[in-house]
């Protein structure tokens, strides 16, 4: 294959323009200091990107099921199961398995209830992860009333750990966002999510048991915002009752700016990669320069559509 | 026959789509009063034309309307200013609206004071013109119609009449979800209209409407215009040899002998509202007919999902397929290649490991491109790339390349040109002599004739039973009417 | 087909259901909110937010989402706050200028005049109808472009409101804080607002075609409309009734906060679907939004007056949505089994 | 007398440690009151989401319910004027506390918020009267609280010119995001930082970015989290790090109740009270640290007298 044709193939990736500005935008950030800290820079993004990705393939998952499906209560999730892994495993590294288990167990149960909610009451995805989401609040503040308890050391060492500069834990769940990947295109199941995106009703009538299927990617969504908040609480030194709520707008935002379709049916992992370094590199890009908070918003919201129309294609001339 | 100027011509147009040449230089001309018949095989381009016509998109060559080649380019405003109308192959009325206000999309001039009034008397009295009794008021939604009804409103909204005249009517294959009493219906009224002086372009897979109603026939294959002759010149044998396809039409009718089978059953189900029970064998060929929307399709998707869970009333044996006919909404995923599309319900049996094989898929869909004949020059290609008809076929492939022991079909052929119609019954045939069973949905009665036996559906339940040596046209219509039944 | 419109008419009807049965509800747990006083401080809020859940509608209707409906209500706010009150001299930007000096104390008449307000409100609608027109051309996702824009929205509150403050003008003050005889003023407000969103969108001959845009729109190009303009006619139509979401929002609040509708961007999608409408398929019911917005308001209400237990107070508004979307569902499959 | 009245806690937003001491304060003090029959109920309220709109709600609501006193930790200082202007022309007494409101109706519990961020320059140049590089970390953009701070912060280093504000990033009050933003900007400031002025609460995350990045620990002002100050009485024992700590402390809620009670006595209560932050020193860590509860926020709690002194002293001046 010659060079030509392999831009032309990349240039049909919908995940590249993330890569593409996020790469634009760490050049303007370091052009601003001639040059000193890009590593660092990178690994900060690639630090915080890490847990976005997280939640974001479970985002992923769910938004590919087609329009209306979404989940709301990701912030809450991450929440609640920071707050009783960190309860639960109360300072001792004995416990950090345990921990992780009674993390994925929260999410587990909120992606069951989540379900719950959407088949059998019919309620459309959106209020119904939105109303559980404050179910989920209210049972996080009740359980434990905002009161920070310190991660077990060896958790906490290993969320901030670093090789060569690159977070191990980035490094992780760069493989697994490989392995999701992989899961999406090569699979059974990676198949009937997409399928279902694009037309549920084709779906069922080709077999595919889709009450199954939507299930599973409701209960992924909401086990990785609760290893979400695992981890989370691990590096930042314990869980409060506001970790999760950066994470609604950015996993939503992750997915579209990632390239994946809004409407359902057609979505990718490594665009998440993208879109998160991107979001994180356009606010370190605009506190190194200086911003106050109205242009930074400003620009933050300009730069995502500018990335957007530069992504899309023109509708077909007729 | 032609009579007076054309109406619009068309010279040496051509049409690209990416590496598609959809039409290869093709001249055309529409006179006013007469009827010409489009047929061809899937993918000849024929929709592609009737697009051009309707200025869906432009197009390279010459086209004159009226004898005046147009200044600007020939859009959608200028060919409905001009009386050109189209029924496109596919629905385009709007779900969420009613009949009513259907009609107004269609015509700019229905607005103002009292329009929702106007628009509902002009388009039924419209379709008490074409189809007699039909039973749909301008209030109904037309989502909630079934798709027959559907289809009459689109037609019927295609005649009507407010500012600009209608003086070209282009129907694309508008009978292929109507029943042959509707059908009849239809082709009757086009008789009235083109008597009266308009033009109607016919394109149907069904040559004995084409050679019914149209006073000129014209056959299509890749891209060019291979016949052109009046209707009255060509028998449905020599139509058939026109189009390319060789004429192996009665070839295997199945043995008469054959009769009801013995043994356990593979399927029994009744009807929620009670009657005959349906039963089906083994390498049995079972046809489901009656008007359309009497119960048919539903009795297939009860069919189809108790072979997944239990269903009261209903046992199945051995998994199922399904074929959909309303390809649309109940078929294609439109965003995936046509391999991806056939090889869905198979999946299971191409892989290695957990991961999906892309080289067994690749050799699953190209053995399905070659025996069904599916027109593309690649199966990575979107499904949507394909003409109707082809798009029709990866669904069949989809079904027969399944394990499933019985595959269900719900008037599966729409829209498929009649040589691979003949290759698909053959196809069905073979596949039930190797024991699978098909449960078959069509309310056309040449293709009951392939089937072992008949169950005839009216309200909703079986009211009759017929198998293949009762099965006449009479009985089928017969049972099909309360009055006569 | 009676079956079908019999069941379609009792799924219309669920709003006012859910309404009633909230109401007594209410009743039942403080007799003397159904009075006239109860239902002005119980439903005014009601207003800003059933007219954001129309502009949400609008664009729900040709299956967009708006994001931003939330931060824009909050920009028009802020503008009304300033702007439309004392026109550039009230922005406080202009003020810290005319301490430091850097502006004279008495500012030219252009300066004052609340013409200016008008003009950026203006432009507020101008940006919805461009963003409508840009989402159609470059056939983009209206998720995204709505989120980057609730943060130019926020962007140019904080602008120009770097904190919360200004003050509503006094007509709009008046206006919604009337008081009508005998029917409280925000019931003769949701009637008002319900009745000429049905008219717009439901009566008129244009409105089917809107609609029908968001049904097929291929059947609606192919019948020879522009999309592009139905496109920017319902965004432009969604930035108009956010835009008097925002002033009667302020009208209430008596002056601006950026921060002051960001709710409403998920309440207005909840009151869409409460009243009947689907995320896609052009299937809407402006009626039906607007007692989807007072059910929501008034559901708080009655939260408030259960007395939960601190804890459960946040929980218990997600309990009451799921209650009210559940029993919505229990009927509709009654009447499906009957 | 005020056995038969009854008081309600307005609260908007319950999502932080700060919010859950307040209401665990609220409820440690009124209860008892209750009991003794002081008041006839004191019931606390909080809306889902932290938005003004629904505070505004609230606020109606809660007259509706007949209560004849509010007590308000607010949204907004000035856009729930309307509401509040609704529950003062009911006859219904209006106390606002922390996030106040502007509205003459009511009554103003204040913390000097300006005073606070300035504090923080007076501390630095006591520390560092050479001057230096600064990181400053905000709350949330376009609100009051986080305006003032910020305000008063710039105000030191304007009367302090040795002082360099070198960066400035919103934490929007919350843990991790002010990590995430501190360990954006870092690699791109100056090596000799000195300090990091906090509007409270984010001075651990603000450590850990400058441990993740490999720097030396500047001096950051911490915001009496509990696990701020276990950290900082780490450091100094290994090292002799020296800083302080303050923040409005979250028993304020109860002096609120107290003088929303006197006022429905009958007293003449000011408009304006003023109440100091509260304050932990290097001498004061060990002693706040043991107070403090693990996880939670140092905190003071008001007796009804306290507040009758809060009163007076406002009333004398
Ligand atoms: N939008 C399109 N993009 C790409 N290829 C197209 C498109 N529309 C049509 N084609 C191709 O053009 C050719 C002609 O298609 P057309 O729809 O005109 O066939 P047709 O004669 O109407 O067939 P059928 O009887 O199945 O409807 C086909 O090969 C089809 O795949
Ligand atoms: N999201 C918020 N909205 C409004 N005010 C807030 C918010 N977060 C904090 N505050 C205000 O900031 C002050 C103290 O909060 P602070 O940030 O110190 O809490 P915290 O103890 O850090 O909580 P956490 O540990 O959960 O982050 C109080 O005046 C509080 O009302
Ligand atoms: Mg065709
Ligand atoms: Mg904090």
């Amino acid at each position: 294959m010659n060079a030509a044709a392999f831009l032309r193939r990349l240039a049909g990736r919908p995940w590249l323009w993330a890569y593409v500005a996020a790469i634009a935008v760490w050049l303007v950030t370091i052009l601003f200091t001639g040059g000193r800290g890009a590593g660092e820079v990178l690994t900060a993004a690639f630090t915080f990107a890490t847990f976005s990705v997280i939640v974001g393939i479970g985002q992923m998952y769910v938004v590919t099921l087609g329009p209306g499906n979404v989940d709301l209560s990701i912030p809450a999730t991450i929440t609640l199961a920071g707050a009783v892994a960190t309860k639960i495993m109360d300072t001792q590294d004995g416990m950090i398995l345990a921990g992780l288990l009674v993390a994925i167990a929260c999410g587990a149960a909120v992606g069951i209830v989540n379900y719950a909610l959407i088949w059998l009451l019919r309620i459309p995805p959106i209020i119904a992860t939105l109303s559980s989401s404050f179910l989920i609040q209210s049972a996080a503040i009740a359980y434990g009333r905002g009161i920070r308890i310190k991660p077990p050391p060896m958790l906490a060492d290993f969320t901030t750990a670093q090789l060569f500069g690159m977070p191990v834990l980035a490094i992780c769940i760069i493989v697994l966002a490989a392995v999701m990947e992989l899961v999406l295109r090569r699979t059974l199941y990676g198949r009937w999510v997409t399928a279902i995106g694009q037309n549920i009703r084709a779906a069922r009538l080709a077999g595919i048991d889709v009450g199954r299927t939507r299930f599973a990617a409701y209960v992924m969504s909401a086990v990785f915002a609760g290893l979400c908040g695992y981890l989370l609480s691990g590096f930042s030194g314990g869980s409060s009752l506001s970790m999760g709520e950066e994470y609604l707008l950015t996993s939503i935002a992750l997915v579209v700016i990632g390239g994946s379709s809004v409407a359902g049916g057609n979505s990718n992992v490594p665009g998440l990669w993208g879109a998160a370094l991107f979001l994180f590199l356009v606010v370190t890009m605009l506190n190194t320069y200086g911003f106050g908070a109205g242009m930074r918003y400003l620009a933050t919201g300009l730069i995502i559509i500018a990335v957007i129309v530069a992504a899309s294609a023109r509708r077909p001339a007729r | 026959m032609p009579v007076g100027a054309p109406i619009i011509r068309l010279e040496d147009v051509r049409k690209s789509f990416g590496a598609v040449r959809a039409l290869q230089g093709v001249d055309l001309a529409c006179h006013p009063g007469e009827c010409i018949g489009l047929v061809g095989h899937n993918g000849a381009g024929k929709s592609t034309l009737m697009n051009l016509l309707a200025g869906v998109f432009g197009a390279e060559g010459r086209m004159l309307i009226d004898g005046i080649e147009s200044a600007g380019p020939h859009t959608i405003a200028t060919a409905k200013a001009n009386g050109i109308r189209c029924v496109f192959q596919e629905l385009s009325l709007c779900p969420n609206l009613t009949v009513a206000e259907n009609a107004r999309v269609m015509h700019r001039a229905l607005s103002g004071f009292g329009w929702r009034g106007r628009a509902g008397r002009l388009i039924v009295e419209q379709l008490d013109q074409v189809f007699p009794n039909h039973g749909i008021g301008p209030g109904d939604i037309v989502g909630d119609l079934p798709i027959a009804r559907r289809q009459m409103v689109e037609i019927a909204r295609a005649f009507t009449v407010t500012d600009a005249p209608a003086r070209l009517v282009i129907l694309d294959e508008p009978t292929s979800s109507l029943d042959a009493h509707l059908a009849s219906q239809l082709l009757a009224y086009v008789r009235r209209f083109v008597a009266e002086g308009g033009c109607v372009v016919l394109i149907s897979h069904l040559l004995g409407e084409i050679l019914a109603a149209a006073d000129r026939v014209i056959v299509m294959k890749d891209g060019r215009v291979v016949a052109e002759r009046p209707a009255a010149e060509f028998t449905r044998t020599s139509l058939v040899a026109a189009m390319g396809t060789v004429a192996h039409e009665e070839a295997g009718t199945r043995d008469m002998a054959a009769g009801r089978r013995q043994g356990a059953p593979r399927i029994r189900a009744r009807a929620r509202t009670g009657g005959n029970e349906l039963v089906a064998h083994r390498g049995e060929i079972v046809g489901l007919a009656g008007l359309g929307g009497q119960g048919q399709s539903e009795m297939l998707i009860r069919i189809f999902d108790a072979a997944r869970h239990r269903a009261p009333g209903i046992t199945v044996e051995g998994g199922s397929a399904l074929v959909a006919g309303d390809r649309q909404t109940d078929g294609v995923f439109p965003l995936w290649s046509i391999a991806e599309n056939i090889t869905i319900t198979s999946l299971k049996r191409l892989r290695s490991g957990i991961l999906i094989d892309r080289d067994k898929t690749d050799a699953m869909a190209d053995d399905w491109r070659s025996r069904i004949g599916i027109r593309t020059p690649d199966m990575h290609n979107p499904i949507l790339s394909l003409s109707g008809g082809n798009q029709q076929k990866a669904l069949f492939a989809r079904a027969l390349g399944s394990t499933a022991e019985t595959v269900l079909m719900d008037d599966p052929m729409r829209g498929v040109d009649i040589g691979t119609k003949q290759e698909v019954y053959g196809m069905i045939r073979a596949e039930a002599e190797r024991g699978r069973t098909f449960l078959w949905y069509t309310t056309e009665m040449d293709e009951l004739k392939h089937c072992d036996h008949v169950y005839v559906f009216r309200d909703h339940r079986i009211v009759a039973d017929l198998t293949r040596g009762e099965l006449t046209e009479e009985r089928v219509l017969h049972a099909s009417f309360e009055d006569v039944a | 087909m009676t079956g079908t419109s019999f069941a379609r008419n009792l799924r219309m009807l669920l709003p006012a259901i859910s309404l009633v049965v909230l109401l007594v509800a209410i009743y039942a747990l403080q007799p003397r909110a159904i009075s006239y006083v109860g239902f002005n401080l119980m439903l005014n809020l009601a207003i800003p937010i059933a007219l954001a859940t129309i502009a949400q509608m609008c664009v729900i209707t040709v299956n967009d989402l708006d994001l931003s409906i939330g931060t824009y209500v909050g920009f028009v706010a802020c503008v009304g706050a300033t702007m439309l009150t004392g026109g550039v001299a009230a922005l406080p930007l202009v003020k810290d200028l005319q301490a430091s000096g850097a502006l004279p104390a008495v500012l030219p008449w252009i300066m004052q005049t609340p013409l200016a307000g008008v003009v950026v409100l203006a432009f507020g609608i101008l940006v919805y109808a461009a963003l409508g027109a840009l989402i159609h051309w470059r056939n983009l996702p209206s998720i995204v472009v709505t989120l980057g824009m609730s943060f130019v929205w926020l962007g140019l509150s904080v602008l120009i409101l770097p904190v919360p403050g200004g003050q509503a003008p006094a007509w709009i003050r008046q206006m919604m804080t009337l008081k009508p005889a005998f029917i409280p003023f925000p019931i003769i407000a949701a009637i008002v607002i319900a009745v000429i969103a049905h008219i717009l969108l439901m009566r008129t001959s244009y409105g089917a075609v809107l609609r029908g845009a968001g049904g097929n729109p291929k059947a609606i190009e192919r019948a020879g409309w522009s999309l592009l303009r139905v496109k920017a006619a319902m965004f432009a139509l969604a930035g108009f009734f956010g835009m008097l979401a925002g002033l009667s929002l302020v009208g209430l609040t008596t002056s601006g906060d950026a921060n002051i509708a960001l709710r409403y961007t998920l309440l207005s999608i909840a009151g869409v679907i409460l009243g009947g409408g689907e995320f896609v398929g052009g299937r809407i019911s402006p009626v039906g939004a607007v007692m989807g917005a007072a059910t929501l308001t008034l559901a708080g209400s009655m939260l408030s007056f259960m007395r939960i237990s601190p804890d459960w107070q946040i929980g218990a508004q997600g309990a009451i949505l799921i209650v009210v979307l559940a029993a919505r569902t229990l009927i509709d499959r009654a009447e499906r089994n009957r | 007398d005020t056995k038969d009245k009854k008081i309600a806690l307005s609260n908007n937003y319950a999502g932080n440690s700060w919010r859950q001491a307040m209401l665990r304060s609220w409820d440690k003090v009124t209860k008892p009151a209750v009991t003794a029959g002081i008041v006839a109920a004191a019931d606390p309220f909080t809306t889902a989401e932290n938005q003004v709109t629904e505070q505004a709600a609230q606020i109606q609501n809660l007259v509706l319910q007949g209560y004849n006193a509010i007590v308000i930790n607010a949204a907004s200082p000035d856009a729930l004027n309307g509401a509040v202007k609704e529950a003062c022309d009911a006859g219904v007494t209006v106390v606002s506390f922390d996030g106040i409101v502007t509205e003459p109706c009511a009554w103003r519990i204040a913390v000097n918020f300006k005073q606070m961020g300035k504090d923080e320059i007076s501390f630095l140049k006591e520390k560092f009267p050479s001057g230096g590089n600064v990181l400053e970390i905000r709350g949330l953009a376009g609100v009051f609280v986080d305006d003032e701070i910020s305000k008063g912060i710039h105000e030191g280093v304007a009367e302090n010119p040795q002082f360099k504000i070198v960066g400035s990033v919103h934490g929007d009050w919350d843990q991790a995001k002010a990590q995430a933003a501190v360990a954006g900007i870092l690699p791109s400031l100056p090596d000799d930082i000195v300090a990091v002025v906090t509007q409270g609460g984010d001075g651990y995350g603000a450590a850990q970015a400058f441990k993740a990045a490999g720097r030396k620990i500047p001096t950051i002002i911490m915001g009496n989290r509990q696990d701020e100050l276990a950290w900082w009485k780490e450091q100094k024992d290994a090292n002799g790090y020296e800083t302080y700590s303050a923040s409005i402390a979250p028993g304020v809620s109860t002096l609120a109740f107290w003088v929303a009670q006197q006022i429905l006595d009958g007293k003449e209560v000011p408009k304006d009270l003023v109440v100091p932050f509260l304050r932990v020193d290097q001498a004061g860590l060990d002693k706040a640290l043991e107070t403090t509860e693990k996880g939670g926020v140092a905190n003071v709690e008001y007796t009804a007298e306290d507040a009758q002194k809060v009163v007076d002293a406002a009333a004398k001046k």
